[in-house]
């Protein structure tokens, strides 16, 4: 069985627009914050897909023999997504702790209905 | 001292007597000897500067770069050194005007208003002795953003309305058409430098130069030709010795002398002649002098009508440059001398009525003329030099002006002038024969007892009257001034 | 004190069969690891009868083969029920008595009910009684022959 | 491919099948508690899948992988049936002098 | 209800254990996947489960704040002083073969040191994270 | 077999994200979200990335779920009804995706291993890291040596989350009434 | 030996694979929660058990032996602690479970 | 240079992320503050440092953990660098000195350490932008700068402070996602993150569609972390709810460094790809720059709340900048440059004198200032003189950043281009103007009866910035000459 050339990016790139479109389009800022952790993830795989190279395997050397003729994918994707794993986490960490101040201070996390809170006190 | 060092002082010593002003706030007469004190050594300055000019020195500074490759520098040249002699010497005498009228009236925040009028005396220094545009720009926009605090010094919701007239249109046209002209200049030429003959020649040509001229014309919103005139009856919200300010020591000549200094250093009148860039400007003038005349004899406010005087007075400068002759040009920085005394003297004249009998309507002024005789005296003497009668400076300039309009074959010029000559004695001449000759009307009884306005603003104004009448008899200095503008040295 | 040093010796095991290097430095790393993760278990109170269950290390060596057993024989059943369809189902809910004398054995006891597929602790009472869910009603049968309390007994020492 | 490939793929086939049979049933729910079961159901799957698929490419010693797996997917569950149950996960917060600033 | 036994008596049971595989973690990244930060969160997560099943109150008392801010610190402090020592040894910053004769010794060393700052910080980070929202009442209206 | 499960494992993940779109229990959204990123870390797996994997588990799996759950706690747990589609929104996708769509059809294929990205700078990963750096997982000689300053900033990012959140959302010392 | 061990450990991940395909049809199949909460445990027990156990006989080395272990003895430890707490929590919030003779409870 | 001078690039960013795990570990507010303030001052002399290095002996580089780049992470300082360096931290140290009594009056006493260190990885993220050679690397500071914003601005002390920084954080990491895509894209296609690499192997595979996404990525990602029109919508409230401190910090720094992204990346990385006039990036870039500067100067003069006023007036000051940029001139992207100093030297003044104002006040509102020149008059002076700046009077940076605009688009021959700048910065006295009315020409009434003049050293701060916004406009030979000098640097390497 083999993957069509582009499939995994293809697929990726519905997965970030399913992701890009829950924060456009929800309301409820939780569900925001799962998006844009959905659409980050999609990234991730877009990346990872990119290092990969065909029947190679993770680029993490034998502890013993020689390396010789094995196929190892590209290193380099993998360490810049465990960065941005990293932010992103700490993205959502910080986007929660908001999301509960405000719902205690507007007594909604619906964000029409903060606008409209907003609204009548400008 | 050296010319520089004059140069300095002359921008400094106003400024520097803001923080005395200031400090002495609480005594009147200690404040105001500081702004007499200090407008007398501007004087002396200033002469001393003419001196320099007379010996055939041009005294030049660069103060420093501002921008990579264009200074802030000063150059004295003879229509600068006209405006500044303009601008220092009616300083000392508005503000002897300013003791009788500001106390006299009671007015509120009198220290602000010293500390400002220094400030902006500073600023038209500035202007007269900017040796490029750049210069020039920016005093002359430090000038608007001094004299607006005077503009609204009342602080009614009538000044501020005022105050956003008056800034709107000349911060506007001055960043919007001006700066414009003046960054394009130094596009196409490279330099901002004054020089005599100009230094768009051989860099520009065709419509360009007219649409430049006209951005400059324009931009130049203090020179109030109209459509760009509002702002300028707007401000009588102001007190008189602010209206002195706008109208005769600073605001409106930096306007004209500005339009002067870029048609002959700036263009060149060859190129502004070989481009007949400056055609329309006949026409625009001419229609400003008719149409502000017209409006001033609708108005029956004395002050307002004598804005709606001073806005076609500028135009006068604007139709002397326009015309592009030698001697138009003569005459049009002789009137900017003229007009000064000759109007400062008529709103001195104005403002002495109002504080001596609270009136401000023309209508109200008969009669007037047998309490106030100093008064309504200069008012007459002012008034001929309006309407360009001799004995007075009036005539001097408008003659030049006319005899250029007539060398170069001008006729619009010439018909513009003689109309507008009717035109202003049929507003002027009606207020003196009732003022000497009419009636006072009936309720005058409240007011029986007024006599002159305090000493110091009658002194003031005649001091202007004199100086009207005295450069109609000796006119020497300021025509070799004006004739050093075409090139022969002072 | 024994309780932590068997926790240490227990955790540089687990360090040895999954690191298998055996370099000095990593060796003392080993080492240094342990008696952190001893101290810090002792600060979490985990170093105790119940946390680290020593005294029943023997006697669950003849308990667990037993459990597996069970466990292989109830999976069996399960999976026979759950092809034969929903309506092979006959889901029973009812208690039953742990007699163990602490919450250490009572925990082992639920727990062996809970893994052998078909029965499911759902609470343990503080006198002991356990509520089980249980896929098929024939389930309650095997538990109320108390066999398997009797067995974690034993391996609790009771019996 | 050999036999043992061939075993190692037909036990990840199971596992995927079994996994979207475990998805199904997080999406169809109805209860939360269904759900809760078959995301960690589906943990399972996946930590299974994770160990076939490192025989599968021959890289076994990525079982740590599988190890987190488990891990996390115990604590997850734990988590989820606590919260659900107090609606909280500290329970009580305590009277504590000290903040955490 | 008191806190059943089931979860309490497995949870002091495998507390140590996962404990344990952190540190394999933290210091076999060299070897397979992991490292630092896996080890970190990984760490974390005992201490989260503590808390879960015993409570917040303890789970503080057993961590508290000022540990957790000086690790949290003191982690990022390693990490960069590690570059910084480098940098005093005459290397470039981070250039761990400054730090010993041998350049692979000196790299060695200073993976290990800025791992072990990863891992100290963010167990710090995460311990943190999460006791802050779990110790937030949900009562609470308006701010503290 | 590989190539199969990183089929089936994308679908269900599409399924996933749609799920997350589509529901409006935000409990059941947070647990699918975690089952997401699970299926995120084995792809990741497939795709030889071990060490992305075992992050990605950890963390969206792990930590990522439990904040949320946390959240929920303390906020409404059910999404408002009643919230129509958004065309911009609609828009935005539809343009983004397009253009990412156009951006793939001159990309080197799946696992081509004639990729630029192979030939430049990575090589020397795989070929010298072992003698210049040491460790045998290259990723961990990349993360931490050649590219340790990145490291460094990600660990300042994940200080900075910490303090952020305390500083949003903890409580002070008590304050005597 | 080898063949032996071949089909030892065929024979075991063949099961262990029927395991968690049944255990899993039962979440799918069962009628509520706690009927469900069966099907789930067969995966972590019997469907690992024997899949770690195949496993176990084709690994290369101790170390990876060792994993397996580790990784079915976690999941045996842990399996009964997560199914006891998810079905306290739902009785607790009041989930009726499905009983043949009520026809009813449950949510389905 | 030698010696420690050599590690510069490095301490500029490590000092300031040294301190910050240093003020929590301490946990004292003063110690909080006066460590930020030091590093503050630090950073500043070490940026100047590096910027006189930069104007001596031209670019260098200096390579992370010693691995030559691509392989490593490479630090790059050309001009462009070192004046944003010196930009943000010469912002930074003043507003450090006035944060203490500002932060002492709006953020409780326990968390004003957390304060101070958000402050310090702010500048941290900011610097780190600013000099690095490495794509990727760029990404991991601009989230620590945008991670420590959002909780700046989400410690104001309105609940309004929340839901902006949100929706800050949430556009904020869209458009860090958008960038990370666009990265992505280009790395696929040369295999390099180094900048200097991808400008030099970019061109050759300009003409795939990748590439060409890729910089579509970048420039949306970028323009919503710069606050481009039309993606300015988190902007207004985050500046508006946010402490006065952290305001004037981001108004002055954080857009800006958006901004020397953006050139780096568009200009820098993709402009010998030809791209930028292959594609209509320009003339795009040019019509949203106008857009921006008539649109939100517009709204700016309606807005109640001064602070939210000067927030819209940052959008349409940004399009100034993309205008010099569009221009793709020399003198354009001069003008560009000294505007990104001469806008943060006036906005924080502005911001810190109304944040002044907050704390004696309580309101920004304009409404509430009705006569406040008379209470405040060395504060409300700042407001008037940075005011006048903004609107581009002569003397000011103002006028400098106007004046070199306006030449370059008339360099061009773009006349209509030069007169809707002019005009729109007319709109920008309509809003000074109502300012200037509300403070000086009105009388205070009682309710402002107890407010004093401001605190001594939020005055000075207050001084220092206004200052300089007159003393760089009376002799902007040096901010021009090294902005001209960047922009020269900037342009080698963009196809024509
Ligand atoms: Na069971
Ligand atoms: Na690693």
């Amino acid at each position: 069985m083999e993957v069509p050339g582009l499939f995994n990016y293809w697929m990726a790139i519905v997965l970030m627009m399913a992701g890009l479109y829950t924060v456009i389009a929800r309301g409820n800022l939780v569900k925001k914050l799962i998006g844009l952790g959905v659409f980050q993830i999609s990234v991730f795989v877009l990346y990872i897909t990119m290092g990969k190279i065909k029947d190679g395997t993770a680029p993490i050397l034998p502890a013993s023999g020689s390396a010789e003729g094995v196929v190892f994918s590209n290193p380099l994707p993998h360490v810049l997504i465990l960065t941005a794993i990293v932010v992103g986490i700490a993205t959502t960490a910080l986007g929660l702790a908001l999301v509960v101040r405000i719902h205690e201070a507007f007594g909604t996390i619906e964000e029409d209905d903060i606008q409209a809170i907003e609204e009548s006190e400008a | 001292m050296s010319p520089s060092t004059l140069m300095i002082l002359a921008l400094l010593l106003p400024l520097l007597a803001v923080g005395p002003i200031v400090l002495a706030g609480r005594y009147p007469n200690l404040r105001e000897a500081v702004s007499l004190g200090t407008g007398g050594l501007l004087i002396a300055v200033v002469l001393g500067l003419l001196s320099h000019l007379a010996d055939g020195i041009v005294p030049a500074l660069e103060l420093g770069q501002m921008l990579p490759g264009l200074a802030l520098r000063l150059e004295l040249e003879p229509l600068g050194m006209l405006f500044a002699l303009v601008a220092a010497g009616l300083w000392p005498v508005t503000i002897l005007y300013a003791i009788g009228y500001m106390r006299g009236h009671h007015e509120k925040n009198q220290t602000r208003f010293y500390a400002f009028f220094a400030v902006a005396i500073s600023a038209a220094m500035g202007v007269a002795l900017s040796g490029n545009m750049l210069t020039l720009f920016v005093f002359y926009e430090v000038l608007t953003i001094c004299t607006f605090p005077l503009v609204t010094h009342a602080g009614t919701p009538e000044a501020k309305k005022a105050g956003r007239t008056y800034l709107g249109i000349l911060i506007g046209t001055s960043i919007l058409l001006q700066l414009l002209a003046i960054i394009a200049t130094w596009s196409l030429a490279g330099t901002l430098d004054f020089a005599p003959g100009g230094i768009l020649a051989g860099k520009v040509s065709g419509p360009l130069v007219g649409v430049l001229f006209a951005l400059y014309v324009f931009g130049i919103g203090k020179a109030a030709l109209m459509p760009f005139h509002r702002w300028l009856p707007a401000a009588m919200v102001a007190p008189t010795p602010v209206s002195a300010l706008l109208h005769a020591v600073a605001v409106v000549k930096a306007g004209v002398f500005t339009v002067l200094k870029v048609t002959v250093y700036i263009f060149g009148i060859d190129l502004l002649a070989e481009n007949a860039a400056a055609d329309w400007l006949v026409w625009a003038a001419g229609f400003t002098i008719i149409a502000a005349s017209v409006v001033a004899l609708s108005k029956d406010n004395l002050k307002a009508r004598l804005a709606y005087s001073t806005i076609s007075q500028l135009s006068y400068v604007l139709l002397g440059a326009a015309i592009l002759a030698p001697l138009s040009l003569m005459g049009a920085a002789i009137h900017i001398a003229a007009h000064a005394l000759g109007k400062i003297t008529l709103f001195f004249a104005a403002g002495a009525v109002m504080v001596a009998s609270h009136k401000t309507e023309i209508s109200q002024m008969a009669g007037i003329g047998r309490k106030m005789p100093w008064t309504m005296g200069a008012f007459a003497i002012g008034a001929l030099s309006m309407i360009g009668l001799p004995p007075t400076a009036g005539f001097v300039s408008k003659w030049y002006v006319l005899s250029g309009a007539l060398q170069s074959q001008q006729m619009v010029a010439v018909a513009v002038i003689t109309l507008s000559t009717l035109l202003n004695a049929a507003y002027f001449l009606p207020i003196l024969h009732s003022a000497f000759f009419g009636r006072a009307a009936d309720d005058d009884h409240h007011h029986h007892g007024h006599g002159e306005a305090p000493l110091p603003s009658v002194l003031a104004l005649c001091l202007t009257a004199a100086g009207t009448i005295a450069l109609f008899v000796l006119p020497d200095q300021v025509l070799t001034l004006a004739g050093a503008l075409l090139g022969g040295n002072p | 004190m024994a309780r932590t040093l068997s926790l240490i010796v227990l955790m540089l095991v687990l360090w040895l069969v999954m690191s298998g290097h055996g370099e000095l430095w990593l060796l003392a790393l080993g080492g240094a690891s342990a008696v952190l993760v001893a101290w810090i278990a002792r600060r979490l109170d985990s170093v105790d009868h119940e946390g680290h269950p020593l005294h029943l290390t023997w006697r669950g060596l003849g308990y667990w083969p037993w459990l597996a057993v069970e466990i292989v024989k109830a999976n069996l059943d399960v999976a026979r029920t759950i092809l034969a369809g929903p309506d092979a189902v006959t889901p029973a809910v009812f208690t039953v008595k742990a007699s163990q004398s602490d919450d250490l054995g009572r925990t082992i006891y639920a727990n062996s009910i809970t893994l052998t597929p078909g029965t499911v602790t759902m609470g343990v009472d503080d006198d002991g009684t356990l509520t089980i869910h249980a896929l098929n009603a024939g389930a309650r049968e095997g538990l109320e022959t108390g066999d398997m309390d009797r067995r974690v007994r034993t391996l609790m020492g009771e019996a | 491919m050999d036999h043992t490939t061939l075993m190692f793929a037909a036990a990840a086939f199971a596992l995927l099948v079994a996994m979207v049979m475990a998805l199904v049933r997080a999406l169809m729910g109805p209860t939360v508690y269904d759900r809760i079961l078959a995301v960690n159901a589906f943990g399972t799957k996946t930590l299974l899948m994770i160990a076939v698929v490192g025989f599968l490419t021959e890289r076994p010693e990525f079982l740590d992988i599988a190890l987190v797996y488990a891990l996390i997917n115990f604590i997850g569950t734990v988590a989820v049936t606590k919260f659900v149950r107090y609606r909280s996960l500290g329970f009580p917060v305590g009277d504590n002098a000290e903040g955490e600033l | 209800m008191k806190e059943k036994p089931i979860l309490r008596v497995g949870t002091k049971f495998l507390i140590p254990f996962i404990l344990m595989f952190a540190l394999y973690v933290q210091f076999h990244g060299d070897f397979g996947p992991g490292g630092g930060f896996q080890a970190g969160v990984i760490f974390a997560s005992a201490f989260v489960l503590y808390a879960i099943v015993f409570g917040i109150a303890n789970a503080r008392r057993a961590l508290p704040a000022g540990i957790r801010r000086l690790l949290l610190s003191l982690g990022v402090l390693i990490y960069a002083g590690t570059g910084v020592l480098a940098l005093v040894e005459g290397g470039r910053f981070l250039d761990y073969s400054a730090l010993a004769a041998q350049p692979v010794l000196g790299q060695h060393l200073g993976i290990f040191l800025v791992e072990f700052g990863v891992g100290m910080t963010v167990f710090a980070a995460m311990t943190t994270i999460f006791f802050v929202f779990a110790s937030r009442d949900p009562s609470a209206r308006e701010q503290d | 077999m590989i190539e199969l499960l990183d089929i089936v494992i994308l679908g269900m993940m599409v399924v996933a994200a749609l799920a997350v779109l589509w529901l409006r229990d935000l409990f059941a959204v947070a647990m699918l979200s975690g089952a997401y990123s699970l299926m995120g870390a084995t792809l990741y797996v497939l795709l030889d990335a071990v060490d992305v994997a075992f992050t990605e588990a950890a963390v969206g799996a792990g930590i990522a779920t439990v904040l949320m759950l946390g959240t929920l706690t303390l906020v409404p747990r059910q999404e408002k009804p009643g919230k129509k589609p958004s065309l911009a929104g609609l828009f935005t996708v539809a343009a983004t995706g397009s253009l990412l769509i156009w951006a793939t059809l001159d990309m080197p294929e799946y696992g081509d291993p004639d990729a630029p990205i192979h030939h430049h700078v990575a090589p020397r990963y795989m070929k010298d890291s072992a003698a210049e750096v040491g460790p045998p997982n290259v990723v961990t000689s990349v993360l931490a040596s050649y590219r340790g300053y990145d490291t460094l900033g990600e660990t300042t990012v994940i200080f900075t989350a910490a303090i952020g959140v305390m500083a949003l959302l903890a409580r002070g010392r008590r304050r005597k009434p | 030996m080898s063949l032996i061990l071949d089909t030892l450990s065929w024979a075991l991940i063949l099961g262990g694979s029927g395991f968690v395909l049944i255990g899993t049809l039962g979440l799918l199949r069962l009628p509520d929660v706690f009927t469900r909460l069966h099907g789930a445990g067969m995966t972590d027990t019997m469907g690992a058990g024997l899949l770690v156990l195949g496993m176990l006989l084709q690994s290369p080395d101790w170390l990876v032996a060792v994993k397996l272990v580790l990784i079915v003895v976690f999941l045996a430890f842990t399996s009964p602690m997560t199914s006891h707490a998810l079905a306290r929590a739902a009785i607790l919030d009041g989930i009726k479970p499905w009983l043949r003779d009520s026809g009813k409870g449950g949510a389905q | 240079m030698s010696g420690p001078l050599e590690h510069l690039p490095a301490l500029a960013v490590v000092i300031p992320l040294m301190t910050a795990p240093v003020i929590v570990a301490l946990r004292r507010p003063w110690a909080g503050w006066l460590l930020a303030t030091l590093v503050s001052w630090a950073s500043l002399a070490m940026s100047l440092l590096l910027l006189q290095q930069v104007l001596e002996t031209g670019p260098f580089s200096y390579l992370m953990g010693g691995w030559a780049a691509p392989w490593g992470i490479e630090y790059r300082v050309d001009q462009l660098d070192a004046f944003v360096l010196v930009i943000v931290s010469a912002i930074a140290s003043v507003v450090s000195v006035y944060a203490r009594k500002s932060v002492e009056a709006e953020i409780e006493p326990d968390r004003q350490y957390l304060f101070y260190a958000m402050f310090v990885l702010c500048l941290c993220g900011l610097l780190g932008m600013a000099i690095t050679g490495d794509a990727f690397n760029l990404f991991v500071f601009l989230e620590i700068s945008s991670l420590s914003t959002y909780v700046l601005v989400g410690m104001g002390r309105d609940r309004r402070a929340l839901t902006a920084s949100l929706r800050y954080l949430i556009l904020g990491t869209v458009g860090a996602t958008f960038y990370v895509i666009g990265i992505g894209l280009a790395y696929m296609m040369t295999g390099t993150l180094n900048m200097a690499d991808l400008a030099q192997r970019l061109p050759a595979m300009a003409h795939t569609s990748t590439v060409r996404a890729a910089l579509a990525f970048l420039v949306v990602g970028i323009g919503l972390k710069m606050a481009a029109f039309p993606l300015h919508a988190w902007l207004p409230n985050a500046y508006t709810h946010a402490p006065s401190a952290a305001a004037a910090l981001l108004a002055g720094t954080a857009t800006k460094v958006s901004v020397y992204v953006f050139l780096r990346i568009v200009l820098g990385v993709f402009g010998a790809t030809g791209l930028l006039t292959a594609l209509p990036v320009t003339q795009v870039l040019m019509v949203l720059a106008l857009a921006a500067m008539f649109i939100c100067s517009a709204v700016a003069i309606w807005q109640p709340d001064l602070k939210r006023a000067l927030a819209y007036s940052s959008v349409a000051q940004i399009g100034y900048i993309l205008l010099g940029v569009a221009l793709l001139s020399e003198t354009g992207l001069a003008a560009g440059i000294v505007h990104l100093f001469n806008h943060a030297v006036m906005k924080s003044a502005l911001f810190l004198a109304l944040g002044a104002v907050a704390l004696r006040v309580g309101s920004t509102r304009i409404d509430a200032m009705r006569g406040i020149g008379r209470k405040m008059p060395m504060t409300m002076a700042a407001v008037l003189v940075a005011g006048l700046s903004l609107i581009g009077v002569p003397l000011t940076v103002g006028f400098v950043s106007k004046w070199t605009l306006v030449e370059a688009a008339l360099d061009d021959g773009m006349w209509p281009v030069a007169v809707l700048i002019l005009a729109s910065s007319l709109l920008a006295v309509a809003y000074v103007w109502r300012i200037v009315e509300a403070a000086w020409m009105a009388q205070p009434g009682p309710e402002l009866a107890h407010v004093r003049e401001a605190p001594t050293a939020m005055l000075l701060s207050i001084w220092v910035l206004a200052g300089a916004s007159v003393w760089f406009g009376i002799d902007a030979t040096r901010t021009l000459g090294v902005a001209r000098l960047a922009a020269q640097t900037l342009l080698q390497g963009v196809a024509p």
